[in-house]
Parts: structure tokens; C-alpha cells; sequence
């Protein structure tokens, strides 16, 4: 039963910065996540990832302009993002999708305790469950999660950043909605906290198989969480595959070097060189494939065009492969 | 004057019982022991790792070997000199020799003032250089040492990318030749795939000029990756405000002492996906309410607890060349101990 | 929380004590002495006085106002005078105690001023929060327009604006008194509707001048908010804009808002002062005008001592009710 | 650095309507002030008898009428604006200058002992209502009032509310690595002041002083109509006062007052809109974001 849930056809969005000015965001994105897979999105800063959660949950800023289908699978009903009015897209949000933007532990209202934080979440998207029997199942899923009941009463600025991002994750997930996006839910935690962290997220994926889409810059958060994983360079998809198959198999250059900066405990690897070079910013709209200049392996078809190379789930935009 | 060169025994730096109390609340709230009875010595050109959670007590470490603050308890000595003790013209070269790197490079320099004015100060303030001729040769040489070849004069903070303001601030704190240089999580807000480029230009320093470098961080894969590059490291973990486990870089992965730092290796996330976590970590109660356990800090989290860590804070035992604070080792003096010897008999 | 309150007592001593030092050096430090400007008016009256006389009547005056003890104790008994409310007779209206004179005019002041900074306060805020949330409607930049105007502009220069166009352009308000002068003062219908038609343009003119104020800050402060994470947060979970409005802006909103009450409280009892003389309304104001025409000294440094310790007490009360709104700051100290 | 100066005034102009609107009108009240006011006819502005007929409402020659002594309300409303602007530039001017050394302290000694009283003292400043204290000190210096020594007074209380700013502008900055990199590169206190604070309180110290200039005006009315400012000496409050002792209101005699209101009026808007578009312009978060702009547009 695999159908689509999220299906994404040839999606371009760019900044008005001013005048006639426009920062190019995501350039011609097309991607499919099927129901109950756990989908992950790489890249570096500036490649886009964010705005790409932006725009699947309707919370991009109004300077952004954007063309193309995005469509969303909710109760076996296709919606088009992009032509749905506020209030429609409140009336899915929590219920249809979830989303952690990023530094989400940053974000609890200061004046709220976490229990009238889920409380409040509670009774805007879902009337039927009555009270009691919401704070019952919330004080269960602190439990089992590791955070202690009384946790509830205190206000978010005595949690520790760990403890919030686990509480935040609880909330992304109570209300059991279709799709959970997640923005860098990792990043700036302590290692065991993040172990905790993904983790968590493994077992709210099998337990409530629901789709979840992780948006993280750090390889091995994909590596050990997610079922599939694409890469994004400069507002494109470079590369789209099963983690073990895109983990022992690289095949785009941009994915190989992501994967070896990657320090191995206990693996003799030695020094790793890496040219000195500017990070991926997309100001610049360059003809052909976007990182020729720092690719190693360039060839001169690379500045003209850019090929696809498919083989089963295995997606890649690469002229080395054209045959 | 501090003497130039340091006697062959005399360490560049010594960090003897320090303890750093906070009151949280100004004064009448409890007292937070940041830093407790804190001991460890860094040679000429050696790198020192110092490995541990946020609010550890790391980066107020880091505050008192700059001089920032002041210990309330122990003392740290620099070239023979105790830090808090200096002279008003000690202090000015005390600076020159210890210089910090932060770990925003966006807020290292001020963004309404041109990048290249901090050099210049740095020159003119410590003597270093006075016309301007000699100025720019001075700054291209520190420029280049941090492999950094664009233009930087007239230049401001948010005309250079993160990977570049870092190795600016790199070669400002050059400028004044130091002998130790503290780098705070200094790569914690690079992207992944430059880190590697910043790390490299740690380790050529520390192998060319003998600069000994204090690299303060949460990420054990970045301190791996040190590991790799140079011989000379020493590795410190710290919990909650106290040195849990102190060994030279190599045998501290191979063969971690204590509990907390088994823990810590165990948790980074692996770049293969066969290999999948097995063990969970038990939850524990505010991370506050650690800082002013009487026993082990660790007592809460560890796997191995036994009653006697709940009473009494175990001692700092060496062990060889480590040193590990952890009542598993408290009766048994052998050398190649490794925590699974220990519990498969059953201690 | 205990901690806060003691500090917040700390504050209210040393206010206290800075103000009140600094009226009475004031007072005391006058380059011609108060006594001879009394004694001005004693010669204008036509009486010759030789040298002789003058200097011993002045002498009568000294030690009967206890000018001539050394000035530490004058200072403690200055202070001592202060807090138990005797601030010594009346220079000019002789022999009745300054505290009389002040009895008389608190009330009206009080009345005046409370209700002008509660309606002031209550509904510039509430004006402010809503124009700061819809502020791309017309009405909010309208009143922004407004106020803005408005703003810059001191109590007087209202004050004077007022006048001018409800009593002479359309005569319709009182321009003397607190009530009408045939109103026997007795609890009935036509006192209080006399005393209210009387206040109403002192009160109006500085309802408008501190709304002004209050609308800015509280605009300005919710579109703050509203662009902070936790409230995009909020939107993205999908809650409702009236939850928003409530639970996220107006508890972030209010507390600041009352720390600048409680800042702003000297500030606009200044205003109120100028206001009641201009519209000769019976409060501290008129009586300040009445001491400084008579040069009466005792009266004057009264009026000021007690509008220290008042304003300073009220500041003191709206600081105590921040806490209980903002329980960032219970859980903290 | 010179072009820049004049390409952000004029963007400013372009930009803030405001800033047009208030900068005419003060650039035209200076002129009346401090130019025109030299060539009015100098007997009759001392508040004796002046030579033009007594209380006439405006007429050709004498634009703003007369007042009740039989001054030209014109060429009186001319100086009186000159002596209130000098008056309020005074006051600001120290203000400020008092202002900056406190808020400096209270916000670099921030965390320490120090640091905490001064900020004490600051608020009681705030917190204590200003006039009926300068009344008493008015009253008490009662034969020896100029504009100096008014400016000087209405400073005693003037200074508390910028440096309350100022406080807080330090402790943000405090926070800022920036500090930390100028002290390890051998900065003294007084350079870190020019290089790293100045920027960000420059912008703030400019609007201050044009917030204190309106304060000062005010509060200049306020103790005028309390008799208390040097009555011989025209400024707008005792403008104000001898149109409202000499019952101008109820003979009718509408145009003394008025003229002095609107004058004032303009003036003190005027002043404010240039201050509040300078704020928006200049305040450190949008000079931010418009350099980040030109990066992006030198990119592209």
C-alpha cells in the first residue's frame, strides 16, 4: 500500500529581495514520499531544506514567491497546498501535518506551563477527546519518554533544551496527525540527548506508522533514523535513495564528500583534505549543474546540462553517469 | 617580566584544585558549584581536549584560564605566574600570550566596524608593528597561516562566510603570537562539510609553531578527528563541573575508563546505518539537582551504580597515564582495566 | 518572590530618602531667606521699621519655624515632620498648618488623577493591543496617525487647546472650580454631576496627552510579539487567532505595560498639576500656584514632600502587582 | 565614507515622509528663530509699552496682531521661539551628557554591587514627579532666572529617563562577543567605547536629545505658567502666561494664545517626527538588515 502522501512536481521559489532582485530558493523540486516511510532531507546551510518544509506547511514569508504542485494525502483526499486558502490550511494544520520548526525548544510561551501548552494545542484541532482522558494519555507519554509528571506544571524556561525538544516531539506526535515534518530536531543537543532524540523519533515512527520527514544538515542523523534519504545542493535534489543503498553506494560527488567529512569513531581514516571553497549559496543562478565548480570530477557537459540517472529507487543528477 | 622561555619541568600551564561557585539569583540564592576542585597541567605545544555536555562547567573553565573570572577556590598558574595574582602590566602580556577563539564567528567582530581595524589594533596595541607597511606584511602572514587568501581590507562581518570569519578570528589571535590558544566549541556552528578545513588548520598550527591549544567541545567526533591528526593530545572529560576522566587522546576512545564516557562514544551516531544503537539511556531528574549531589555526579545515569557512589565522591585515580574518577577502580591498581573486565567479574 | 519584595522596599526607601534630601536642601539652601521675603511684604504694608525692629522680628520668625537649630537637626526634623505630616504652619495663611491646606486639596487631586490613569491606561492599552494585531486595517494607522501627533505634544499645550475650544469656541464646560459655587457639598445627584461636569476637561485633557503614550508603546510591543518564534509556533499548531490574541500576546504584553505604569506615574501627576491650575480646579496644583504667588515656602516644600511619597508609594503598590501577573518572575527569585 | 553620508539623507528624505514633513517645518522655525528675530525692532520687545496700538486682532502690518501691552506678536513669537529652542538645546545637551556617563556605568558595572545602585538611583529619579520639586527650587533661586539656569534646573531630573536606556543598550551589548575579541586585541575601555558601543548608541543618543529638546520646551511651559521662569525674558511659556493672566481668553482677544499654540505646536511635532523617523532608520537591527541587502544585491 504504498501510495504517494506527499507528491512535489516541478516546484520553483525565490526571495524578492527588492526591485527586480530575487534570490533563487528551490530550483525545479520534484519528490514523492510514500505512506509510513520515514523521509530525510540533507544539505548544507543555505541549500534550501528549509524552505522547502516552509512551503509544504504553508509558513513561508510573503516575499517568497512560488510556482508549481505540491499536493498532500490526507484522509485519502488530495490537496494542493499552494492554492489553499489560511483558513484551510489551519484547518489541516496539527491535523493533517505536524511540524517542529527549527530551534522549536526556543519557542514555548513564556508565560504558559507545558500542560496548558497541550492543553490549548488539544482543543484547537480536536474536539471529540475530552479533557481528562487527553491529561491522562499526555502524563503516559511523558512517563514512558523519560520526562517526570510534574514536569507538566513547570514553565518552559526551567526545562533543559533536551527536555523541551522532547516534550515538543510529544506534541508534534499526541493528536496522532498524517504527516510529521521536523526541522533540525537535533541540532545543539548534547550527544546523548540527541541519541535520545532520534531514538524517541524511531519509536513514535513504528508506533504510530505515520509519514515523517527529517530535515537535518548531519549525515549520521539520517543515517540512523530514516528509510529514505535525499540530498540538496543549492535548491535542487542531487540525490534521492534508500539510506543503506545511498550510505554503502554514493554515487553523486557532493554526496560522497558529505558522507566523508563525517569523522568515524575508531575508523583509521587519517587527514581528510578538502579544497578551500565557498559554501552553497544560490545567488548565483548558474547554468548546468550548480556544483561543477567544486566538483572534482567535473566535465565540460556538466555547464551545459545535467543528467538523471535512475536505477530502481536510486536517483541521481549527474553527467558521470550519463551512458 | 614573565621570563621568556619556560624551565624544562615547569608546565605552560597548571590548573591546581580550581573551583568556580555561583550564586544563582543575586544574594540570597543557593550556591552552584559551575566548577568543582578542577586539577590538570598543559605542556609547551600540547593540545588538550576538553570533552563534556553543555553546562558542564566547560566554558567557565574556559572563563578562568582567560582571566575573565576569577576562581573562588584553588589556583591556575601560567608560566610559573599565578593568573589572578598579575600585575597591571603582567595582565598586558598575559593577554598576548592567551588568546581566545569564540564560537559564533558571526559575533567575533563587531558588524559596524571594518575587519581589518581589529589587526591593526592588535599591532599597534601589543607593539607588535607600527608603520603600515609592516602592519600588512604581519597580516598577510597570519592570513596565510590560516590558508586564507582573499582580500580582507575595508572589508565587514557580513561580507565573509561562517568557515571564513572563523579563520579570521584564527588569524587575529595569531597576530600576537600567544603559546596557548582556547578555542570554545570553535566549530560547533560551521557547517559539517567545511568543519573538517577549520580542524586541519588547528592541528598545522599546533605541529608548526608549537602552540599549544586548549579545544573545547560536545562533539566526540570532532575530537576524534584531532585524535587523527596530531600525536601530542590529552583528552579530559568533564560531568557536571568535575574532571571524570583524564587520558591521552589514542587510548581514550580505544579503551574509555569511565561509565559516563563509555556512554558518551557510544551515543554519536554512527555514518553507517547497519550499525544501530542497542542500549537506552535511563532518564534522571533536573540536570540542576546533579550539580550538588554529595556523591558521584553520575550516580543517576550510570549503569554500574552501587550504594557506596551514592554517599561518597569517588577520588581522581591514575591509572597509568589516565586518570579516572570512579569507584569501580577504586580497589584494584592494574593497569589495562577495561570496564567490561571489571563487571564480567562481577565487581 | 520574597526576594523581589525586598528589594523592591529597598528602592522605596532610597527614593524616598533622595527625593525628600533633595527638597530639603532646596529649601533650606535659598540665596535670600524665606523669612525676608515675608518680611518684604510686612514693609510693603507700609510700616517703616528700623533696623532694630526688623532684625528682632525676624529673629521672632526664625525660632518660631525653628530656623535657627543647626541643620542636621533641622534635617531630622524635617524628616520626622515629613512622615508623621506636619510640615509646620503656613507662611501665608497664618497660623493654620500646611497639612490643613493639603487635606483640603488631596481629595479633588486624588479624584482626578486616579481616574484619568486608570481610563488612560485601561483603554489605551486595550485600543493599542488590538491596533497592533490587525495593524494592516485602516483604523489602526488612522489612530496611529493619530496619536503620533498627539504624542509630542505636553500637558499644558492640551490643557490650553481644550480650553480654547470648549470655552470659548463652544462654551459648554465650567472654567472655575471643582463645583458649582450655590452646591451645598452633601451626597446628592446634583454635587456629584456638578463635581463630574467640572473634572470632566481636566480629566479629558490628560486622558488624551498619557493615552497617547500608552497606545504607541502597546502597538509597538504587540507587533513585537507577534513576530517572536512562540507565536508563530502557536499558528502553526494550528490555534485559533482569538487563543493567540489572549494567551500568547496580552500575557506577554501586560507585564511590561505595568512596569511603565509604574515608572510613568510621576510623570503624569506633573501633568495633572498643570492641568488643575489652568482649569483653576481646587487640587495640589492651584494650591502650589496659590503658595508660590504668597511665597509661601512651608507649603510649597509640603506639597512636594507629599507628592513624593505619594508617587513613590504607588509605584511602590503597581510594582508589587507584577509578580502576581508574571510568573517568569515569581519562579525566578 | 562621504557619499554615503549623502546618499542615507537622501534615502531618508525619499523614505520617510515623516522626516520630509518634520525637517521643513524645524528647518523653517530655526531660520525664524535664529534669523529673522535679529531684525525685529528692539524697544518694544521688553514687556513695557510697546509703540504699536494695544490688543489687535491680525491685520496686514502687524500679522499676528498685538498684545495687550501693544507688542507685535510677531517679532515677541519670533524670539520666544529663538529662547525656548535654546533652552531646550541646552537642557538636552547636558541631559544627555550626564545620561551617557551614568547609563555607561550602571550598564558596563552591571552585574556587580555598583551596578545595582546606580541603577537604583537611576529609577528613583524617574519615579520622583519632577515639578513640584523644581517648583520649590524654582521659587527658592526666585530673582536669579535665565534660560541657563532653567536648562540647568529642568537637567536635575532630566537625565533619568535616557540613561534608563542607555543601561539597557550596555547590557545588550555586554552580552556580545564582540567585546570579549576588542579586550583580547588590546583595547582600553575608553576605545571599546568608541568602537564597539558608539555605533549602537549613536543612533539612540541623537534621538534622545531631540526627545529632551521636547521635554525641556514643556516642562519650560509648565513652570512659566506657574510664574516660576524669568518673566521679562519672552520663550514660549511666558508667551503662554501673560496671554493667560491678562484674560485674553475671556476679553476675547483669541489670537495671542492661539498663534503662541500653534507655533509651539509645530514646533514640538516637527522635532518629534524627525526623531521618530531617524529611530526607525538608524536603529542598529534594520542598518543590519540593509547592509545584508547590499551584500546580496553586490552578489547578483
Amino acid at each position: 500500500m504504498n501510495e504517494k502522501v506527499i507528491e512535489i512536481e516541478n516546484l520553483k521559489a525565490y526571495y524578492r529581495i527588492s526591485g527586480n532582485i530575487n534570490v533563487l530558493a528551490l530550483d525545479d523540486i520534484n519528490l514523492e514520499v510514500k505512506k509510513g516511510e520515514f523521509a530525510g532531507i540533507a544539505g548544507e546551510s543555505g541549500s534550501g531544506k528549509t524552505s522547502l518544509l516552509k512551503v509544504l506547511t504553508h509558513s513561508f514569508p510573503s516575499s517568497m514567491e512560488i510556482k508549481g504542485k505540491v499536493v498532500i494525502n490526507f484522509r485519502d483526499k488530495n490537496f494542493d497546498v499552494l492554492t489553499l486558502n489560511e483558513d484551510q490550511i489551519q484547518s489541516l494544520r496539527w491535523k493533517a501535518w505536524s511540524y517542529v520548526p527549527q530551534a522549536a525548544m526556543n519557542s514555548l510561551n513564556p508565560m504558559a506551563k507545558i500542560k496548558d501548552i497541550f492543553l490549548e494545542t488539544l482543543e484547537s484541532n480536536d474536539k471529540t477527546m475530552n479533557r481528562d482522558e487527553f491529561r491522562k494519555k499526555m502524563e503516559d507519554a511523558f512517563e514512558n519518554v523519560g520526562l517526570s509528571k510534574q514536569f507538566l506544571n513547570f514553565y518552559a524556561s526551567r526545562l533543559s533544551g533536551g527536555m523541551r525538544q522532547r516534550a515538543i516531539i510529544l506534541l508534534a506526535t499526541i493528536l496522532k496527525p498524517n504527516i510529521i515534518f521536523l526541522d533540525e530536531p537535533t541540532t545543539g543537543l548534547d550527544l546523548i540527548t540527541q541519541k535520545d532524540v532520534i531514538q524517541l523519533l524511531q519509536n513514535m515512527h513504528d508506533e504510530l506508522n505515520s509519514t515523517f520527514l527529517l530535515v537535518t544538515h548531519d549525515v549520521s542523523v539520517h543515517a540512523q533514523a530514516t528509510d529514505f534519504v535525499h540530498i540538496m545542493y543549492a535548491g535542487q535534489i542531487v540525490e534521492s535513495a534508500p539510506t543503506k543503498e545511498l550510505f554503502h553506494n554514493p554515487l553523486h560527488p557532493y554526496t560522497k564528500e558529505l558522507i566523508n567529512s563525517v569523522p568515524i569513531i575508531g575508523g583509521k581514516r587519517g587527514r581528510i583534505e578538502q579544497n578551500i571553497r565557498i559554501s552553497s549559496s544560490i545567488a548565483n543562478s548558474v547554468q548546468g549543474c550548480k556544483f561543477k565548480d567544486r566538483c572534482p570530477y567535473a566535465i565540460p557537459s556538466c555547464g551545459k546540462y545535467v543528467y538523471t540517472y535512475k536505477k530502481g529507487d536510486h536517483e541521481v543528477k549527474c553527467n558521470l553517469y550519463e551512458s | 617580566m614573565i621570563k621568556e622561555e619556560t624551565k624544562l619541568e615547569e608546565h605552560l600551564l597548571e590548573v591546581v584544585n580550581v573551583s568556580k561557585y555561583f550564586r544563582s539569583g543575586s544574594y540570597l540564592g543557593t550556591k552552584f558549584k559551575a566548577v568543582d576542585d578542577v586539577s590538570f597541567n598543559l605542556d609547551k605545544g600540547e593540545i588538550l581536549l576538553l570533552i563534556g555536555e553543555s553546562g558542564c562547567g566547560k566554558t567557565t573553565l574556559s572563563n578562568l584560564i582567560l582571566g575573565i573570572l576569577k576562581p573562588s577556590s584553588g589556583f591556575i598558574k601560567y608560566k610559573g605566574k599565578i593568573i589572578s595574582k598579575l600585575r597591571r602590566n603582567e595582565k598586558k602580556y598575559f593577554i598576548r600570550e592567551i588568546q581566545p577563539i569564540f564560537q559564533d564567528p558571526y559575533s567575533t567582530f563587531n558588524p559596524f566596524v571594518r575587519v581589518d581595524y581589529y589587526f591593526k589594533e592588535v599591532c599597534l596595541n601589543f607593539g607588535i608593528a607600527k608603520e603600515n607597511s609592516e602592519i600588512d606584511q604581519k597580516i598577510s602572514t597570519v592570513l596565510n597561516q590560516v590558508k586564507m587568501n582573499t582580500e580582507i581590507k575595508g572589508k565587514f562581518t557580513h561580507q565573509f562566510s561562517g568557515g571564513q570569519l572563523q579563520r579570521l578570528s584564527i588569524a587575529r589571535a595569531l597576530l600576537t603570537k600567544p603559546s596557548l590558544l582556547i578555542a570554545d566549541e570553535a566549530v560547533t556552528m560551521i557547517d559539517a562539510s567545511l568543519r573538517v578545513g577549520i580542524l586541519n588548520i588547528f592541528a598545522d598550527l599546533n605541529k608548526d609553531l608549537n602552540l599549544a591549544i586548549i579545544f573545547i567541545s560536545h562533539d566526540l567526533s570532532v575530537g576524534y578527528y584531532m585524535v587523527e591528526l596530531s600525536e601530542k593530545i590529552k583528552i579530559i572529560v568533564m560531568y557536571r563541573g568535575t574532571v571524570v576522566e583524564e587520558a591521552p587522546g589514542e587510548s581514550l576512545f580505544a579503551n574509555p575508563l569511565h561509565p559516563y564516557t563509555r556512554q558518551l562514544i557510544e551515543s554519536v551516531p554512527s555514518i553507517d546505518p547497519d550499525r544501530k544503537w542497542h542500549s537506552t539511556t535511563k532518564h534522571v531528574v533536573l540536570e540542576l539537582e546533579e550539580f550538588n549531589l554529595n556523591g558521584c555526579k553520575y550516580v543517576k545515569r550510570c549503569p554500574f551504580a552501587m550504594d557506596i557512589c551514592e554517599k561518597e565522591d569517588p577520588p581522581l585515580l591514575s591509572l597509568g597515564k589516565s586518570k579516572v574518577r570512579c569507584w569501580l577502580y577504586a580497589n584494584v591498581k592494574d593497569k589495562n582495566l577495561t570496564i567490561d573486565s571489571l563487571t564480567k567479574n562481577g565487581k | 518572590m520574597a526576594k523581589y519584595f525586598i528589594e523592591r522596599i529597598v528602592f522605596l526607601i532610597l527614593t524616598l530618602l533622595i527625593g525628600l534630601t533633595i527638597i530639603f536642601i532646596i529649601s533650606r539652601s535659598t540665596p535670600i531667606h524665606p523669612i525676608d521675603t515675608i518680611m518684604q511684604q510686612l514693609s510693603s504694608y507700609g510700616g517703616q521699621l528700623t533696623q532694630q525692629q526688623y532684625n528682632s522680628i525676624k529673629d521672632i520668625y526664625l525660632r518660631l519655624y525653628g530656623l535657627n537649630r543647626p541643620v542636621i537637626d533641622q534635617y531630622f526634623s524635617f524628616l520626622a515632620g515629613v512622615l508623621s505630616g506636619n510640615f509646620g504652619p503656613s507662611f501665608s495663611s497664618f497660623p493654620t498648618p500646611v497639612i490643613k491646606l493639603i487635606e483640603r486639596a488631596l481629595p479633588w487631586t486624588i479624584g482626578l488623577l486616579l481616574t484619568a490613569l486608570i481610563i488612560s491606561w485601561v483603554f489605551g492599552n486595550l485600543i493599542g493591543l488590538l491596533a497592533g494585531f490587525y495593524d494592516k486595517s485602516g483604523i489602526s494607522k488612522f489612530l496611529q496617525g493619530l496619536f503620533v501627533v498627539i504624542s509630542p505634544v505636553p500637558y499644558p499645550i492640551i490643557a490650553l487647546i481644550l480650553i480654547l475650544l470648549f470655552v470659548f469656541m463652544i462654551p459648554s464646560f465650567p472654567i472655575m472650580g471643582g463645583m458649582a459655587l450655590n452646591v451645598t457639598p452633601k451626597f446628592s445627584l446634583s454635587y456629584i454631576f456638578s463635581i463630574i461636569e467640572h473634572a470632566f476637561l481636566p480629566a479629558l485633557s490628560i486622558v488624551i496627552s498619557s493615552m497617547a503614550g500608552w497606545f504607541l508603546s502597546m502597538r509597538a510591543l504587540v507587533m513585537n510579539i507577534k513576530s517572536e518564534d512562540f507565536v508563530e509556533f502557536a499558528k502553526l499548531r494550528g490555534l485559533k487567532k482569538r487563543k493567540i490574541v489572549f494567551n500568547y500576546v496580552m500575557r506577554n504584553v501586560i507585564s511590561p505595560q505595568i512596569t511603565a505604569l509604574a515608572l510613568n506615574i510621576g510623570f503624569i501627576f506633573n501633568g495633572a498639576l498643570v492641568t488643575e491650575y489652568l482649569f483653576s480646579y481646587p487640587g495640589l496644583g492651584t494650591l502650589m500656584y496659590r503658595a508660590i504667588m504668597t511665597g509661601d515656602m512651608n507649603t510649597l516644600v509640603g506639597v512636594a514632600s507629599l507628592s513624593v511619597i505619594g508617587i513613590t508609594l504607588a509605584t511602590f503598590i503597581v510594582e508589587l502587582m507584577i509578580p502576581i501577573i508574571d510568573p517568569t518572575i515569581r519562579q525566578e527569585r | 565614507m562621504r557619499n554615503s553620508f549623502i546618499d542615507n539623507i537622501s534615502n531618508l528624505l525619499l523614505v520617510y515622509r515623516g522626516f520630509t514633513f518634520g525637517i521643513i517645518i524645524l528647518v523653517v522655525l530655526l531660520f525664524l528663530g535664529f534669523g529673522l528675530s535679529n531684525f525685529a525692532p528692539s524697544n518694544d520687545l521688553l514687556w513695557g509699552m510697546g509703540n504699536a496700538p494695544f490688543s489687535i486682532p491680525p491685520t496686514f502690518n502687524y500679522p499676528f496682531g498685538t498684545t495687550t501691552n501693544g507688542q507685535n506678536l510677531f517679532w515677541l513669537l519670533m524670539i520666544a521661539i529663538k529662547n525656548s529652542m535654546l533652552l531646550g538645546f541646552l537642557t538636552g545637551a547636558i541631559s544627555i551628557a550626564i545620561a551617557t556617563i551614568m547609563g555607561f556605568l550602571a550598564g558596563r558595572f552591571s552585574s556587580g554591587i555598583l551596578g545595582d545602585l546606580l541603577n537604583m538611583i537611576i529609577d528613583s529619579f524617574c519615579v520622583i514627579p519632577g515639578l513640584p520639586v523644581l517648583l520649590v527650587l524654582a521659587f527658592a533661586l526666585k530673582n536669579y532666572i535665565n534660560v541657563v539656569m532653567i536648562s540647568l534646573i529642568l537637567s536635575i531630573f532630566g537625565w533619568a529617563w535616557p540613561s534608563k536606556q542607555m543601561r539597557n543598550i550596555v547590557m545588550n551589548l555586554n552580552q556580545k562577543q564582540f567585546i570579549m575579541t576588542s579586550k583580547f586585541s588590546g583595547l582600553n575601555t575608553w576605545k571599546t567605547f568608541l568602537h564597539d558601543y558608539l555605533p549602537y548608541v549613536l543612533p539612540w543618543l541623537l534621538i534622545q536629545f531631540l526627545g529632551l529638546v521636547n521635554w525641556a520646551i514643556g516642562m519650560e511651559v509648565t513652570i512659566a505658567i506657574f510664574g516660576m521662569s524669568n518673566m521679562s525674558v519672552p520663550t514660549i511659556g511666558t508667551s503662554i502666561y501673560w496671554a493667560y493672566t491678562n484674560q485674553t481668553l475671556l476679553l476675547g482677544q483669541w489670537w495671542w494664545m492661539t498663534f503662541t499654540l500653534i507655533l509651539t505646536i509645530l514646533l514640538m511635532l516637527s522635532i518629534y517626527m524627525v526623531s521618530m523617523s531617524i529611530s526607525d532608520y538608524l536603529n542598529p537591527r534594520t542598518r543590519l538588515t540593509r547592509l545584508q541587502k547590499s551584500k546580496v544585491l553586490e552578489e547578483t
